[in-house]
Order: C-alpha cells, then structure tokens, then sequence
C-alpha cells in the first residue's frame, strides 16, 4: 500500500511531507519541541522504526545517541544504513564549521566531529534535502516517481519565490553582526550575509563565564549589535541581562518546524524566523 | 499539696498486634518516691512513656499535670545523635529550656544551677567534651543532670543508675531521695536492684506482665536487709 | 588579581552581592540539613520543583503556583518525624526525586512543551542575578534567617532529641516542619537565582567543612557561612580570571576548601600523637 | 491488554529481558543500599560517570576508561567506614555528586566537546537494549548476583553490626569494600544500558516496598527482586499501551507499588486495633 | 591450658589528646574468671576494646588468641541499627558464624545451642520479634546469648546485665560462672555491683584512672557481704 515514510526529526518530515504529498505517510520521531541530541526512548519510535519503508536522518551525528539503538530494536533491516530505506539527508547540503583533520584524532568522541548539523534552517540546504528525498522515493516507488519529483521542483521554486522576499526582509541584516545564543543559526546567518559576532553560550550546556559575559557585552556596544538571537527553548535571563546593559533586542526564534505554534511547517518556520528578526 | 499528681484510668497500651499494658489503674500521690520494680519487657518503659505522652494509649486515660509543667525524664535509652557537635554542658542546658526567658540568655542563677548539676554528677571536668567522646557511665550522668536542672514537681527516670559506678549509683539515688524529701518532687523511677531500693523507701510501683498495682513492703526503714 | 576584583565587582555587583547573602544562608541552615540527614534536598526539591512547572504547563496555571504547590508538599512529606518509621528519611528523598524527574518526563511528553522549555524557567545562573532577583532574595532570605536565629534554640533541641524535647514541652513537630518549609522556601528562591547545583553545594559542602573543623555548634553555625562566602568570592574571581562557568567554579572551590580543612584536621591530629 | 503483552514480549524480547535482570538485581542490591543509607549512591555514581568521560575526552584516552576509574574511586572512598567520622556517609557523597558535576562542566568547558556529546556516551534507554548488551548484563549481573548471595551473611553481618562481626573474626572491611566495588559495577553496567534514573529507582523504590511490607530479611530480600520486576513488567506494558516513555513510566508504576505497599500496610494495622 | 591467655605490655590508648590507659601491663591467665570494676570513665571500656582490637594502641603491646579463635563479646553500648529486618533468633545465630561451615546451612548442633541460648535467657518467646521491638533488658539478653553461642575460648562482657532485672541478671552471671568453671571458658566482665560479684570470685581487675592492676579481696567465699 502506502509507503511509510519516518524522519527523526520535525523539520525532515515537514519537507518529506511537501515531496510525497498523499503519496506516502510522513511521521517523525522528535517533535518541534524536542531535542534531537537526547530523546527520551517510546516503544512507540521503535514501532515507527519497524513498519517504516524509508529512514531520513539529519545526519552529521545529530542523532547519534539513539539513532542506531531504535534501528536494531526495530529489526528493520530496509532502513539500516547503507541500505535503499536509509537516507542520510547531509549527503549534498553545503557544510559548515567542518573541524579539521588533526582536530579530530585530538577530539576523539566529538559527536559533532562531521560539522556543525543543524543545517535544515538554511533553506537552500533545504532544496538540496527535497531532491534527495524525491530521487530515494523515486527510487523506492518507481511508479510515482514523476510525481515525487515534481513535488520537489515544486517545493524548489517555493522556496526561491519566498526567497527574494525573505532577502528583502534581511536586507537591513545584511553583513551586519549579531549575537547568538547557540552554533544553531550558523547556516542560516551564512545564508542572509549576517555575521554571528559572537555567542552567548558558546558550548551547549555550559553557562557562560562571567569573562564571556563581559566580552559579549562589549562585543555588542563596540559593534553597536542590536540584535540576540535565541531558540525559544532556553532561558533568556543571559540575553535579557546583555540586553539590559546595552540595549539590544532579543529575538526568540524556533529552529525547528513545532518548535513555535506558528511554525506548523517548514515555510512557516522561515517565514516566522524572518518576521521576528525583521521586528514585525 | 497532697492528692494524686497523676491518675492512670483503665490504661492500655499496645504495640501492633501486642497488647503491652492490660488496664492499669494506678493514682501516683503528690511528693511520692516510687520506684517502679519488675521483669525485663514487663511494661515498665511502656508505662512511664505513656505517662510521658510518648506512647499513644489505646485505651483509658491518663491524667498528668504536664501540660503546665513539663516532666525531668531520663529515658531508658540514652542515645543521643552522636553527630550533633554539641558539648555536655549545653546538653545538660537542655534542661533549662522551660525555666528560660524566651530569646534570653541564662540568668545567673540558671548558668549555677548547670554547673552544679555538673559539679554534683562529676561531670565539671567533661562539660566541653562531646556526648560522643564520654563513656557510657558520663552519658548516663548527662542525661540525669538535664532531668535535675529542669526544676520539674515531677522527675521520671528509667534505670537511671544501670550503667553508674557503686558510689555514683548511691549519691545519685541520696540526691533524689533529698529532692523528694526536702523539695517535694515526685520521682518516678525504674530500678531493678530492688534491695537497694528498700534503702530509701518501701512503697513501690510492682508490674508484672502488663498489671501494675502500688505495693507495700515490711515497714522498717532499714539499711541492711 | 586587584583589577580582577575591581572589575567584578563593578561588573557583576548583583551576582556578588547575591552569592554572598545565598552562601551565607545557605551554608549556615545547611548545617541542619546534614545533622538531619537529609543532605540530598537540594536536587530532591529542585526535581520537584521542575515537576511542578512541567504539570503547570499541562494545567495551564502559572508555572510558579505549580513549583511552589509541589515543593510545598514534597516539604510537608519530609517534615515527617522517621524515627518510627520502617525507612528512614532519605529512602523516602530518594523515591520522592524518582517520582518527580519520571512524572516531569511524563507529564511533557503529553503536554506540548519540552523539556527544556520545563527547565527553562528554573534556569539559575549566579552571574545573571538582576537587582529584581537581588531584592526577591533579601525579602525571602533575611527573614528566614532571622527566624531561624530566633527559634534556633527550640529547633536544635527538637532535632537533637526529640522525645527529650516533647518532654521538656516544645512542640517539636512545630519546629520541624517550620525548619523545612523555610527550607523548602529557601532552596526554591535561591535555586531560582543561583541554579541547583550551586544552591546543593551551599547546603552540603561547606557545613560539612565546618562540622569537620569544629566539634562546637556555634562556631560550627558562624563557620560554615564564612566558608560558604570564602568559596563565593574565590571562585567569583577564578571564575573571572581563568574564564570559567562561575557555579560550577565556586562548588569546586568550596569542595577544595573541604579537602583541605579535612586534611588539616587530620594533621593536626596525627601530630598530637 | 493480551495482545499487547504478547507483542511487547515479540517486539522487545531483549529490553524486557534486560528489564527483568536488571530490576531483579538491583532490586536487591537495593535493600542494602537502603539499610546502608546510601541512597542516592546511583546518581551520585552517574554523575562521577559523566565527569569520568568528559575528563576522558580531555586526555584523549578512551571514555570507558576514565568513567571506570572515577567510578572506582568514588566507590572506594564511600566504602571508608563511616562510624567514627565527623560526617555521615551521604554527606560525603553530596559532596561527591557536587564535585563530580561542577568538575564534569569545567571540563567540559576547556575541551573540544559540549555536555551533549559526553551525556550521549552514557546514554541508556531500556527500550533501546541490544543482544550485545544482554550479554555484557549477563556477564556482569550473574557473577555479581552469585558473589551477593554466597557472601550474603558475612556481609549481613557487617553492615548490622561491624564491631561485632570483627570480634567473630569477620573480616568486615573486605565485605563493605567487595560490597561497594560491585554496587559500583553493576551501576556502571545497567545504567549504561537503562539509564541513571530507572536503575536508581530499582535500586530504591522496589526495596523500600519490601522493607515497609516485611520484618524479615528473607522475604525482604525475595519480595524486593519480585516487586522490581512487576513494576518493569507493568511499566512496560503501561509504556506500550499509551506510549509513553518506558523507563519514566517503569519509575512511576514503582513508586504507585510503593503507595500501595505503604497504604495497604497502614490499614492492616490500623485494623488490628 | 595454663599459663597467660592475655598479656597487655605497656599499653597506653588515647583519644585525641587525651590519654585514658597509661601503661598498662596485665597477664590474665587462662580460665579465670575476671572482673573488671572501676569508676565511671577511668577506661573499662577502653582497656576491653583494646584487649578485642577495636581501638588502635598508641604504645604497647597486646597479645590474645583471637586471631586463631574469635571472642564472644557483649558491647557496653548494645543498639543494632533498628532498620534493618533481623529477628532476635538471628542475632543470636550471628554467634554462630565462627562454628559454621562456609555455603552451609546451620546444623542440628548449632541450631539446638541457639536455640538453648534464646530459652536460657527467656527470649524463646520473643524470637521472631525485631531488635527494635524489644525491652531494654531483652536487647541485652539477645546481646548476651549471641555471644554465649559462639563457644568461644575467651567472653568479653561490658557491663552485661546493667538493665536485666534481679533474676536473670544472677542467672545469667551463674551461668558465665559454670562455664567457667566446666569448660574453662575465660571471662572477663565489667560490672559495677562489687558485693554481687564478690559473690562470684575474690580475684578482679580494679581500673583507676587508666591504671589496671589484678588484685585479690578477702579469702572466703561467703555469700552475704
Ligand atoms: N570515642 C571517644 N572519644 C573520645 N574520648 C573517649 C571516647 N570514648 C571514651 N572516651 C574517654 O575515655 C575515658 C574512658 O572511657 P571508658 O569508656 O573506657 O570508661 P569506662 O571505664 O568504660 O566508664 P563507664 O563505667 O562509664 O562505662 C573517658 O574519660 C571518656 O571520656
Ligand atoms: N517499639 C516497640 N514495638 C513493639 N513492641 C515493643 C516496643 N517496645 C516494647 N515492646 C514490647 O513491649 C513489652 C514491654 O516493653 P517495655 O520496654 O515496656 O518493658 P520494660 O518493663 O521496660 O523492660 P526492661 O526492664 O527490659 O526495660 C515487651 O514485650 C516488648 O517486646
Ligand atoms: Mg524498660
Ligand atoms: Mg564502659
Ligand atoms: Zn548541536
């Protein structure tokens, strides 16, 4: 029947879901409000794992902790990597912050050793992800597979006719620098000519030192930032108190698709991005 | 003066499924020395405890005046949390605490009082150690020093002496006797050595299993039995 | 070093104001904390804290009515005297912290929100304490503290011993459950501000250096917040100098101090010999 | 309810296999985990883990190795008999949880790597047990279980009553020290595998419901193993069912056994009035 | 047999800064029947824990037996933690530890002796209750038959019947005396009631102020003072 089709995260499965259409059904293992690096196991994500015909990740070691555990419970061997069922959505998305050879023998365990992956937010990397998607459905189910690709060149051309506007949103940004609380929005400030100055809390987990602190608040009055960009996920008391002392505005964005009740789907989610950065 | 200080109606006191006291009726005269003699696991600790309102009576009633003022006990038990850094003396403070102004330091007389609790039990020297660093016979005093200093009508004092030298043992019963004699206090008191006992009076609490029932022995005021 | 401290002060006045009133607080109702062994109501009350915000998001009430609400009972649930009792009284910590991170879990992942938003709200870092939360604890904190110095003796007879104390005609349940609301308010505004494991290591590691150092409970009572706002101040200024999390360098420095009282102490010992 | 029992068993044989062993072990470890007043020695121990890795990470020696070694010492040091010391045994390990975290964040701050990755390598969920993990349990819970009970007296003897069982010639630091050494390993070993929390649940909850249920230490020792394993069984089942997270869901049908327990206790003797 | 089975050589032991045995030098011969009387806080106990290996020797020498064959002790301090879920017959069985075979079940033997013990000391009905649940005289008496179990060469007792009334506390020293006096079992025993023991023996071993000595009180072996 329908093929079943299950991405590990919200964002994955949003786009999925614009190349299948009623082709197929999407379902995906984290919601908007999760956090990919860690997830609390349900017997549930191991049913998905186990009925599904198609496995995206994101990739890059974003799921690393519990990726392959609900793959072997699932004793699916379709999705297991390597294989038809299996999609690594990285495979052609430009890469950021990729550390270098002699780092990673030093960083042994580096999770994040491939780059940095939350690039889904960079919506040309998204493209690359649609036709991905589209050209393994293709192959999975050869009989729609003009459907699943004119989907994806549907869902392409959306995206560069939103482009220009959320461009033209940007503009005022445009080589301008901003703070940021995590790496999460590197490719998305890469994609719109912002300069991420400095972050708030450089490592995920790890408060920030009182030095950081001061750098970033100097940081922002010696380059005159005016804008904190944060996931809504954190606590903004670090970015409410640099905001207090220099008077920049804190922006709280989703990154991910769920992650904001606005954001209901991938264009929503850039759109909502653009909008509370532009201050509207 | 005179009456009963304490009345116990119909008492019965039970652990779970066991029943310990079996409807004890038992009036306590004002300014009594009694002590309390009977088998080990008779019920003797039960009783005091259940004068004390530390044990809940399943049954009966018990009327006690101390509501109004607190009793001097020294239990049967005498632990004491050996973690709490807190020295002899001011466990022996301890027993000052109803006579004390609130957020008062110790008046001159108090702070006396103490010290001669100390003083009479041997204990002056001690006072600063810890309650962990002193040998069974010195808590054992402690404790019958924080009884005595807290001024009480009533003292209750279960196997006060069991760990006490000889002599110890003596002045310690001698003092309470005095107590009694010249002050009025009611002591109530367990003691096994019943000889001894018949030193300083004849009338004495008797339990057995459960029943308890004040009793008088031969009349003579003896020393020697 | 001077100019470190110049500038910590006049960059983080608050901070430095706040984690002195909170160490010194902190460290000296920590005392009893670990008299009454319940050393491990820090992170238990913080698990029930999280817990709380995460049901208040289901219910849809303010988070801090939920924290609070949940706090208050896990308290009174503590407050109960366990002598008598089959377990003792961090068995019952223990089975309270296990209910409380599993329901937390739960009860997210059936309301819309995640985890981290949960915890979101009970985000404390000492660094970013504000003039608003500078004032919060002065109203919370002096009069805990000024409680607790009045009753100071009723409560440390109910806690050392109970029945003595009954006897002697103090309530004690009065005094216990009063301690333990008090710290169960304490713990909850400070953890607010300071973030739990900061709060936890006040509570725990520099009375335990005190108790170690002395054997009398009012030095032990004047030492342990000393220590407490000696390890705020040096791992502030660590903090400052080698760019590190402030917290997590102030519970270092007090376990440091711990280490090095203990050691002493043992020296000194040996060398009575 | 059928059918999803029987597909749970077909769907997951090795998390409740895994679930089974662990619970039963743990659940019985437990009751001397309680007895000892070491109850929050699993979360301790999973924080001294985590600093272990993230120190691990900063060497550039294997993960494994350093959470083992840190483990080792941490669990040494609890062993030190505690009678005689300033400070009980929890306060010791509050001091311990506290270094141990504070410790694990700074390091983590100075080395390439974020909280994250460190977390990822000790991270365990039931549900997620592989066949290559049954086996490391096996080879770890049996032995630990067949030591446990062949030495069960001489090291009940011990804990009840060291000077005692040193005069009766018991060799009583051996006994606390082999106790602690396998506490820590079989701690090391599931946690790994079904997480800090549910193996801290099992190692406390499940035991204090035996220990209010019964005076007798046999059936103390056999109700606990029992308990574990029905709460791992329902909570599965339960978890199936409404799809809910399975090891938070095993914890709180734990502690509702432990309400039950506590309740049904209560009324048998208040009825006996 | 004959001969010494304890020697102490200059034994000194200290608290801290405090000194509490100075010097001691004691030979106790096999089989005897030793008392130990002294005040309050002159080191009884110290000098007991000393002889079993509780309490570390700052000076001095102490040989004893009990790395061969352990003692039976009785602590002056008789608590057992009361959480956990032990019964009083298995207390009394720890006794037995030192007699069994390792991995075994207790035989028909062991299992009569303690079981002898418990109905010796009026326990048989009580066995099945936890320590907690006990008098302060039955939780000496589950104390005192865990170590008359153990069939030890050499009992160490610290003040053992402080809290056992009249009777069984003469049962229980009668007893210590037969054992003594069939099987040859060395014992050594605190106790305060000097008359009581005198009774018993005329050899004891005074302690003053951290000083032991073995001394001999008049010859004849009367039973009234
Ligand atoms: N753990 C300890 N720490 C410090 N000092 C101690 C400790 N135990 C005993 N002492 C001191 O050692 C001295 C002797 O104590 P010990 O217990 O040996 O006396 P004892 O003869 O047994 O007295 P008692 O008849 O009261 O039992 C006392 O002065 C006591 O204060
Ligand atoms: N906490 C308790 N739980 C259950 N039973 C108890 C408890 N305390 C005492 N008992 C039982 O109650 C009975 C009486 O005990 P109690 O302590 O009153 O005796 P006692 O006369 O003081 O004996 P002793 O001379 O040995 O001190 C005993 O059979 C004892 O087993
Ligand atoms: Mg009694
Ligand atoms: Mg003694
Ligand atoms: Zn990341």
């Amino acid at each position: 029947g329908q093929l079943k089709v299950v991405a590990t995260t919200a964002d994955l499965a949003s786009i999925a879901r614009e190349i299948t259409g009623d082709l197929a059904k999407v379902d995906s293992i984290c919601t908007g409000k999760q956090d990919p690096h860690h997830l609390q196991a349900r017997p549930k994500y191991v049913m998905m794992a186990r009925g599904a015909d198609l496995w995206i990740r994101t990739g890059m070691e974003l799921e690393v902790g519990w990726e392959m555990p609900v793959i072997d419970g699932s004793r699916n061997r379709g999705i297991r990597p390597g294989q038809p069922g299996h999609l690594d959505a990285s495979a052609h998305i430009h890469k950021l912050e990729v550390p270098e050879a002699s780092m990673l023998s030093r960083a042994m365990g580096d999770v994040h050793a491939q780059g940095n992956p939350h690039y889904l937010i960079d919506p040309e990397n998204a493209k690359h992800v649609a036709a991905d998607i589209a050209a393994r459905l293709a192959r999975l189910d050869p009989k729609n597979e003009e459907a699943y690709k004119a989907n994806a060149v549907r869902f392409q051309q959306e995206v560069d006719r939103r482009m220009e506007d959320w461009k033209a949103k940007m503009e005022p940004f445009l080589g301008k620098p901003v703070v940021t609380y995590h790496k999460s929005w590197i490719y998305f400030c890469h994609r719109f000519g912002i300069r991420i100055a400095i972050e708030l809390e450089p490592k995920p987990g790890i408060p920030p030192s009182p030095t950081h602190l001061t750098r970033v608040v100097q940081t922002v009055q010696a380059e005159k930032i005016g804008v904190i960009l944060q996931e809504p996920w954190y606590s903004t008391k670090a970015a409410d108190r640099v905001a207090e002392k220099t008077g920049a505005r804190v922006v709280v964005a989703p990154t991910s698709t769920g992650g904001d009740p606005a954001a209901t789907d991938y264009f929503s989610l850039i759109d909502l991005i653009v909008q509370r950065l532009a201050g509207e | 003066m005179g009456g009963s200080i304490i009345v116990c109606k119909d008492v019965c006191v039970a652990y779970g499924r066991q029943e310990v006291l079996h409807n004890v009726n038992l009036e306590i005269p004002r300014g009594a020395f009694l002590p309390f003699i009977g088998c080990n696991g008779s019920g003797k600790t039960t009783l005091l405890r259940a004068i004390l309102g530390l044990v809940p009576l399943r049954r009966g009633l018990i009327e006690t005046p101390f509501d109004r003022a607190p009793a001097g006990y020294v239990p049967q038990h005498k632990v004491i949390d050996p973690l709490y850094p807190v020295s002899v003396r001011q466990i022996v403070e301890m027993g000052l605490y109803p006579r004390r102004r609130r957020f008062r330091r110790l008046d001159e007389e108090q702070r006396n009082a103490s010290a001669a609790a100390l003083e009479q039990l041997g204990l002056a020297e001690h006072a600063k150690k810890n309650f962990r660093e002193l040998s069974g016979g010195m808590k054992q005093k402690t404790l019958i020093a924080r009884a005595l200093v807290s001024g009480s009508e009533v003292i209750v004092m279960d196997e006060p002496t069991s760990e006490l030298d000889e002599q110890s043992e003596n002045e310690v019963l001698s003092h309470l006797v005095e107590l009694n004699a010249q002050r009025g206090i009611t002591v109530l008191m367990v003691h096994h050595n019943r000889e001894l006992v018949e030193r300083f009076t004849h009338t004495m609490c008797r339990i057995q299993r459960g029943n308890a029932e004040i009793v008088s022995t031969g009349k003579g005021g003896g020393d020697n039995a | 070093m001077h100019d470190a401290m110049q500038c910590l002060y006049c960059q983080f006045p608050e901070a430095l104001r706040a984690g002195l009133l909170i160490s010194a607080v902190c460290a000296m109702l920590g005392v009893f904390v670990i008299l009454k062994r319940a050393v491990f109501i820090g992170i238990t009350l913080s698990e029930v804290a999280t817990c709380g915000v995460a049901a208040a998001f289901l219910l849809g009430i303010p988070p801090f009515a939920g924290s609070l609400a949940l706090v208050l009972a896990a308290v009174g649930a503590l407050a109960i005297p366990f002598d008598n009792q089959r377990i003792p009284r961090d068995t019952l910590m223990g089975i309270i912290f296990i209910a409380a991170s599993a329901l937390a879990v739960l009860l997210v992942s059936k309301s819309g929100t995640g985890l981290m938003e949960v915890n979101a709200v009970l985000y404390g870092d000492l660094i970013l304490a504000s003039k608003k939360e500078l004032a919060i604890l002065f109203a919370v904190l002096v009069p805990a503290l000024a409680g607790f110095l009045l009753f100071l003796r009723p409560s440390l007879y109910s806690f050392l011993d109970r029945e003595a104390a009954k006897v002697l005609g103090i309530r004690t349940w009065i005094w216990e459950t009063l301690f333990f609301l008090m710290l169960g308010a304490v713990i909850s505004a400070t953890s607010q501000i300071a973030g739990a494991l900061l709060v936890f290591c006040y509570l725990v590691v520099c009375p335990a250096t005190a108790l170690v150092l002395s054997k009398r409970i009012k030095v032990v009572l004047a030492l342990a917040p000393l220590l407490g706002m000696l390890a705020t101040f040096l791992g502030m200024v660590v903090s400052f100098n080698y760019d590190l999390p402030t917290n997590q360098t102030i519970c270092i420095i007090a376990c440091i101090l711990f280490v090095v009282g203990a050691g002493v102490k043992r020296l000194v010992s040996l060398s009575l010999r």
